[in-house]
């Protein structure tokens, strides 16, 4: 299953009369760090949304086989489909453990949830590893910097063994040293599974994407490596009047 | 999570069980059957201690909550009744020391509060109460306890204990003259408008029985919830069922909107009266003019001419607190605290077996604002005149039937041959 | 929505605080109080119980149930027509005599005849009410303001129901006047202490429960629903589940409080389930502390307390204290008095208000368009 | 014909003075996410003030319509005294307005039940709303008709505020963006007041239209909060088109069901047919593109 592709097909997304995402198509593999780009209102959370089942979509999006429109968020949960938000959300009033063990608790059976937690899962553990936040088990996760907050949501999906990470704004706020932290641990773990970034970073971008899909008012308007983006003229002609915007990014700004 | 912990756990669960289970055989009383051997009915002694110069006395009534509307007023009144009997030098030459208790409404809180007043505060006897829920309440209570409880509002009847005296009407003294009125008024379509609970419901019960005896027939009958005023939905019936006469038996606030609602549907005292039960010179002037010209029976009215009502109306005008007006609740509330002081005056003390055995040897009576009333030892309610009264402008009652004697109070109806036998028994049987 | 604390203290200290509690009430206070007074602390046990469930449905589970007189109903009435055909032997109930004398017993009475029977009712009941209501509601995903409001409507229409069926319920006079419980004499002093007992045994069960709970990982589960639930759906939990459990847990404990209510209060009427006794509830827990462990039992206990001394000597008065009450505790102590020692300086605390995190609201935002 | 006329005429003006007593909840809770519990308090307060103005003006043919914007303002002080004090340190906790407010509202039932005599106020219903309107065989009584208009001139006032005045446009961009409307120089607190005022106004205004209906006393308040609530639940949040029909369906629902059943089987009716329904509606009968509450 790790060779399972995320293969998306005509996505449309209408608001009751709005179409914010009109018939997009692309795909993802395991290994590769994809990052999905466009300018406010382009639809890129919109297509992250109803990939996993936040907003009604039709088309098709499929993991491996598996059909992931028209299922309930949960259950696409768990067919290894997790995603962050763009601004960090995590238990505030919850320790960093206690984050994470909930993550990684989905299998659980009813019973043993009324038991009391005993030790670190060696998946909890291998994910503190990873996202280096280690030092930080009992830290209640309110109290957590910015960049740690973002850090424990990647490592709750880590724990929670999700096949495709879908990852929104991951790196907005954060410092140089942090989008650098942050690039690297995206790398590690798309080794093994399918990551897709939505992203106005295009510096942060050009660094770590393997391939891009630039959206535009909800419709595909390039496609390939940052290079083929980059020479692209319809994606210049775009971004000509907001170049700054793309240039700087823009962090903690609300889309749509 | 440590070994200790959990352990210490389980043990603290089955230590918590174990106390538990432990307390609660050692705690085991009497069982059903062995109630004699055990003592289980039979009360604690009394700690009432009159020994002093003072007598307490408690009075519970709700003066929060939606009752408070109400029941304020009387609250009111047994305190000037008591500032009255003190300064004529209190009950056996002890001053009455008074308790006051808010039964807020919530008849729980009214059980609670009687056991407290009897086992707490050690009082001689309970005053108060308004809701027919509120004395069943107190009911139990004072029954276990051994106390006494004077409840002063007209009620549904079928009902009496050793422990309770009843001074406002029994259904006898209310229902049946205003039934016996509108059989004189020649009324032939009746329609019967209540509030959705026990009073309503049975006083409408037995307004049918007596109906089919008088020859009335009930055109309709509608209930609306308690707390709600709007009776548009259920007055569009009457108008429909064209009656000659409304038996009112709805009780307080939504009172106002039934008349309103009457009011605006065009029905007129001039043609389709309304007799009330519910509606006394407190309650007339929030619904203002639309309420003038109709009908309200009682026992008391402000407006009756006899030789101690100018008295009882002028203290309680001049008494602060007061509302301006009596009426039959209060008035009745009135002769409970005059009816105790006779009482114990004949047996000579406040014990409540000596004051019920001189109720049951003596004929106590009382010069009431609404005449000379006479306690029947065996049941524990008193004679009343039966008045049937008109509103004039003024909100006061113009009368205009009288019952030729005072009436005997009759709770189980047993003087009326139209009230199923079989009925009384299974209610006598039931009460126990 | 303020997020009360919920890293509490270590658990041996809660656990020997609830060891301490159960020596109070179970061995001090039957020596100590007058037989009115300890009949006044069942009572306050009573709505502790319910408090507790209030406790964890809404300091834990964030679902402010306002009509938690529905399933105190189901147990009280349970318990109550047991009582009363106890109590009526092979007699019909006499409240029911006059508007149908021939008419036989309601058939729904019949079942309660057996003790048995009753003791499975004031279990079942609830917990198949709140678990249909609840799955229906949060599957639904109505929450917040709307599910406080369902709720309470739900309470006052079956309060109405129950006053306008006097035949079947008795009506706004309730149920009242029981000689026996389960075959003991009620009026008897000594029975009275063993019904004491049960109660404050259960509020002591419902203590360890709830402790237990939050404790495990469900608990850390439903706080997390509580502050996000649309992250906890995305972690692959439903979180209507988790919250049916929390709020099933919850109606159990009130269906419990009201079926021990009955035999030491002696009487259960339509007013202990409507609108205002429904919310005298939330007072307690909202006092105490709504997302700790004693905070709602304390709390209700102190309501209680305040009603019956406080309410005696100065009525109007009690309800003023009792309006301001809500108002500044609700204002100036959103979890109540059980986090007034970590409001002293020198005790640090994480951020105490913390607002909506954004992207849930946005979240949210998603969720309604879609 | 008249079985089917009168419930419907009659329930047509039940559901207009529910209609009156849930649009100020539509806009303090539709539009601001505060749940008020004293709202039926705040709808005392208006029948009281339509007492005291008839008291200085004893023409019940004049003093009902100087008390209706007596009753506005009255009340609308009132609230904008409870969000100064209270509610604008609450904005954040939707679900605690509603306890604070619960807590509001017993203190002033209690303040009015000693103020006033316990047994409430008459407040006379003016010579011109006596008679009936004959329609199809059912005499209809006008002051079902006066409520029913002054239902509808209140919500036509409210929408074309909120709709053509530029304090209308700022509440409303308020609500649909609270931050941006501050960066666009919309001072947010002025709005929140001003909601918050006209909408316990609003209730003040249903005060003196549930005088003439019921008793004016200090429990009066309590019988509406639970229905207006679930009109406005049911409607849709933020919806005046919804409130408004759900407003009369319940009004028209009640009155058949009391003219089929009992008044108290009605009551019960009604609640649970809301409360289906929002089950399986639970956005209510519109849905509105903004923050979901709580």
């Amino acid at each position: 299953m790790t060779d399972a592709s995320l293969v998306v097909t005509d996505l449309r997304v209408e608001f009751s009369g709005f179409v914010a995402v009109g018939g997009v198509s692309f795909d993802a593999h395991p290994g590769e760090v994809r990052f999905l780009i466009g300018p406010n209102g382009a639809g890129k959370t919109t297509c992250i949304d109803a990939i996993t089942g936040l907003a009604k979509g039709t088309g098709s999006a499929r993991l491996g086989e598996k059909e992931l429109l028209g299922k309930q968020v949960h259950k696409i949960v768990r067919l290894g489909v997790g995603r962050t938000f763009q601004t960090a959300s995590v238990f505030d009033e919850l320790t960093v453990l206690q984050n994470l063990d909930i993550a990684a608790g989905r299998h659980r059976s009813a019973l043993s949830l009324l038991r009391t937690r005993r030790g670190v899962d060696p998946s909890i553990e291998q994910a503190l590893e990873e996202t280096g936040l280690a030092g930080e088990l009992t830290t209640p996760a309110g109290i957590l910097s910015h960049g740690q907050k973002q850090w424990l949501e990647i490592a709750m999906l880590l724990v929670q063994d999700a096949k495709v990470l879908l990852l929104d704004e991951p790196v907005a706020g954060m410092s140089q040293d942090e989008r650098t932290a942050t690039g690297e641990l995206l790398r590690r773990i798309a080794a093994k599974r399918i990551v897709l970034v939505v992203e106005h970073d295009m510096d942060f971008m050009r660094r770590y994407a393997t391939r891009v899909t630039v959206l535009h008012q909800g419709k595909v308007l390039s496609q390939g490596t940052v290079a083929d983006v980059q020479a692209d003229p319809k994606v210049q002609e775009v971004y000509l009047g907001t170049a700054d915007a793309i240039a700087v990014g823009t962090p903690n700004r609300k889309e749509d | 999570m440590s070994t200790i912990s959990k352990r210490l756990r389980s043990l603290t669960a089955m230590g918590a069980i174990g106390t538990t289970v432990a307390l609660v055989l050692a705690g085991c009383g009497a069982r059903a059957g062995d109630e004699a051997a055990a003592g289980g009915t039979s009360a604690a002694p009394s700690c009432v201690d009159t020994s002093g110069s003072a007598v307490k006395l408690g009075f519970l009534n709700s003066l929060t909550g939606g009752m408070a509307i109400s029941e304020k007023t009387v609250s009111n009144v047994l305190h000037m009744a008591a500032d009255e009997i003190n300064a004529g030098g209190g009950i056996l030459g002890k001053k009455i020391e008074y308790v006051q208790e808010d039964g807020a409404t919530d008849w729980p809180t009214f059980a609670e509060k009687t056991e407290k007043l009897l086992t707490q505060d050690c009082v001689a006897a309970i005053f108060g109460g308004w809701t027919s829920s509120s004395r069943k309440a107190v009911k139990p209570v004072v029954e276990k306890h051994n106390g006494l409880f004077f409840y002063p509002v007209q009620y549904e009847g079928l009902e009496s204990s050793p422990n309770i005296y009843y001074t406002g009407a029994t259904t006898n003294q209310q229902i049946i003259p205003a039934m016996d009125f509108l059989k004189a008024q020649g009324v032939k379509r009746l329609f019967l408008a209540g509030s959705d609970y026990v009073f309503p419901r049975t006083a409408n019960a037995i307004i049918k029985l007596y109906a089919a005896k008088l020859g009335i027939e009930i055109v309709g009958e509608e209930y609306v919830p308690l707390d709600k005023d709007d009776w548009t939905s259920q007055v569009a019936k009457i108008v429909a069922a064209k009656p000659d006469f409304i038996f009112n038996t709805i009780n307080g606030s939504s009172n106002v909107g039934f008349v309103k609602a009457y009011y605006d549907a065009g029905l007129k005292a001039e043609t389709t009266p309304i007799i009330s039960v519910s509606i006394a010179e407190e309650e007339a002037p929030a619904m203002g003019h639309e309420v003038t010209g109709q009908y309200a029976s009682w026992n008391y009215f402000q407006s009756l001419k006899t030789p101690t009502n100018p008295k009882f109306i002028e203290s309680w005008k001049a008494y602060p607190n007061s509302s301006g007006v009596t009426s039959d609740p209060m008035e009745a509330a009135y002769i409970s605290l005059y009816l105790y002081k006779a009482l114990v005056e004949a047996a000579g003390s406040f014990d409540v077996d000596a004051v019920n055995a001189a109720a049951k040897k003596n004929a106590i009576t009382f010069d009431a604002p609404e005449g000379k009333v006479t306690l029947d030892g065996e049941n524990h309610h008193i004679s009343k005149p039966g008045h049937i009264g008109k509103i004039n402008s003024s909100n006061q009652f113009d009368i205009v039937w009288a019952s030729d004697k005072f009436i005997e109070p009759d709770p189980y109806l047993e003087g009326y041959d139209w009230f199923p036998a079989d009925i009384r028994k299974q209610l006598v049987d039931a009460a126990g | 929505m303020t997020k009360p604390r919920t890293t509490g203290p270590k658990p041996w200290i809660s656990l020997s605080g609830i060891g301490v509690f159960a020596v109070l009430l179970l061995a001090v206070a039957p020596l100590v109080l007058t037989d009115h007074w300890l009949n006044n602390l069942g009572k306050y046990c009573c709505w502790a119980i319910a408090a507790v469930g209030i406790g964890l449905a809404w300091g834990r589970g964030g679902m402010l149930v306002m009509g938690q007189g529905v399933f105190f109903a189901l147990g009280a009435y349970s318990m109550a027509m047991h009582l009363t055909l106890e109590t009526a032997g092979d007699r019909i109930p006499g409240f029911m005599v006059l508007y149908d004398p021939l008419a036989p017993l309601p058939m729904f009475w019949e079942p309660f005849r057996s003790a048995g029977f009753t003791l499975l009712a004031i279990v079942l009941l609830p917990v198949v009410m709140a678990g249909i209501l609840g799955y229906a509601l949060f599957k639904r995903r109505v929450k917040g303001a709307y599910f406080a409001i369902l709720t309470q409507a739900l309470a006052v229409a079956l309060a109405t129901l129950i006053s306008s069926t006097i035949r079947e319920t008795g009506g706004d006079t309730g149920l009242s006047d029981f000689k026996y419980f389960f075959g003991f004499v009620l009026n008897d002093p000594a029975n009275k202490v063993m019904v004491f007992l049960i109660a404050a045994g259960l509020l002591i069960v419902c203590l360890l429960a709830v402790w237990q709970l939050y404790r495990s990982r469900f608990g850390e589960l439903l706080v997390a629903t509580r502050d996000a639930e649309e992250r906890v759906r995305f972690l692959g939990y439903d979180p209507a589940n988790v919250k049916l459990v929390a709020f099933v847990v919850s109606a159990l404990m009130a269906s419990i409080a009201g079926a021990m209510f009955v035999p030491i209060v002696g009487i259960i009427t339509p007013a202990e389930i409507g609108a205002a006794a429904s919310i005298l509830m939330i007072a307690g827990v909202a006092f105490g502390g709504r997302a700790s462990l004693f905070g709602p039992a304390l709390g209700a206990m102190a309501v209680g307390w305040g009603q019956s001394s406080l309410g005696s000597t100065w009525p109007e008065g009690w309800t003023y204290i009792l309006g301001l009450l809500f108002i500044v505790v609700i204002l100036f102590l959103p979890n109540g008095l059980s986090s007034l020692p970590s409001r002293f300086p020198g005790r640090t605390r994480p951020k105490p208000d913390v607002p909506p995190t954004p992207a849930i609201a946005a979240a949210e935002l998603e969720e309604v368009r879609a | 014909m008249d079985a089917l006329i009168a419930p419907l005429l009659n329930g047509s003006a039940q559901g207009a003075l529910l209609l009156l007593a849930a649009l100020g909840l539509s806009l303090t809770f539709g539009q601001m996410g505060v749940i008020n519990m004293a709202h039926g308090e705040f709808l005392m307060i208006g029948a009281f003030a339509a007492y005291l103005v008839q008291q200085v003006i004893t023409a019940s043919n004049l003093s009902i319509p100087v008390a209706l914007p007596v009753a506005f303002v009255v009340a609308g002080l009132f609230g904008l005294l409870l969000e100064v004090t209270i509610i604008q340190w609450m904005y954040r906790r939707p679900l605690d307005t509603l306890l604070v407010t619960v807590g509001v509202g017993l203190i002033l039932q209690q303040a009015a039940l000693q103020i006033f005599p316990s047994q409430g106020v008459p407040v006379e219903k003016p010579g011109w709303l006596d008679g009936q309107l004959n329609i199809l065989g059912y005499e209809w009584p006008l002051r079902q008709l006066f409520t029913i208009l002054l239902a509808s001139v209140c919500v036509a006032a409210l929408s074309a505020w909120l709709k053509y005045t530029s304090f209308g446009r700022r509440i409303r961009a308020t609500v649909q963006n609270r931050d941006l409307a501050e960066t666009s120089g919309i001072s947010t607190r002025t709005i929140d007041r001003l909601t918050f005022f006209t909408g316990s106004g609003l209730a003040g205004v249903a005060g003196v239209a549930a005088s003439l209906i019921g008793g004016t006393n200090s429990q009066m308040g309590a019988q509406y909060i639970i229905p207006a609530f679930l009109v406005v639940a049911a409607g849709g949040i933020g919806q005046l088109k919804g409130t408004i029909i759900a407003a009369w369906a319940v009004g028209v629902a009640l009155s058949y069901f009391a003219y089929w059943t009992t008044g108290s089987l009605a009551q019960v009716l009604a609640f649970i047919l809301v409360i289906v329904f929002l089950q399986l509606r639970p956005q209510g009968l519109f849905t509105v593109r903004t923050r979901s509450l709580a």
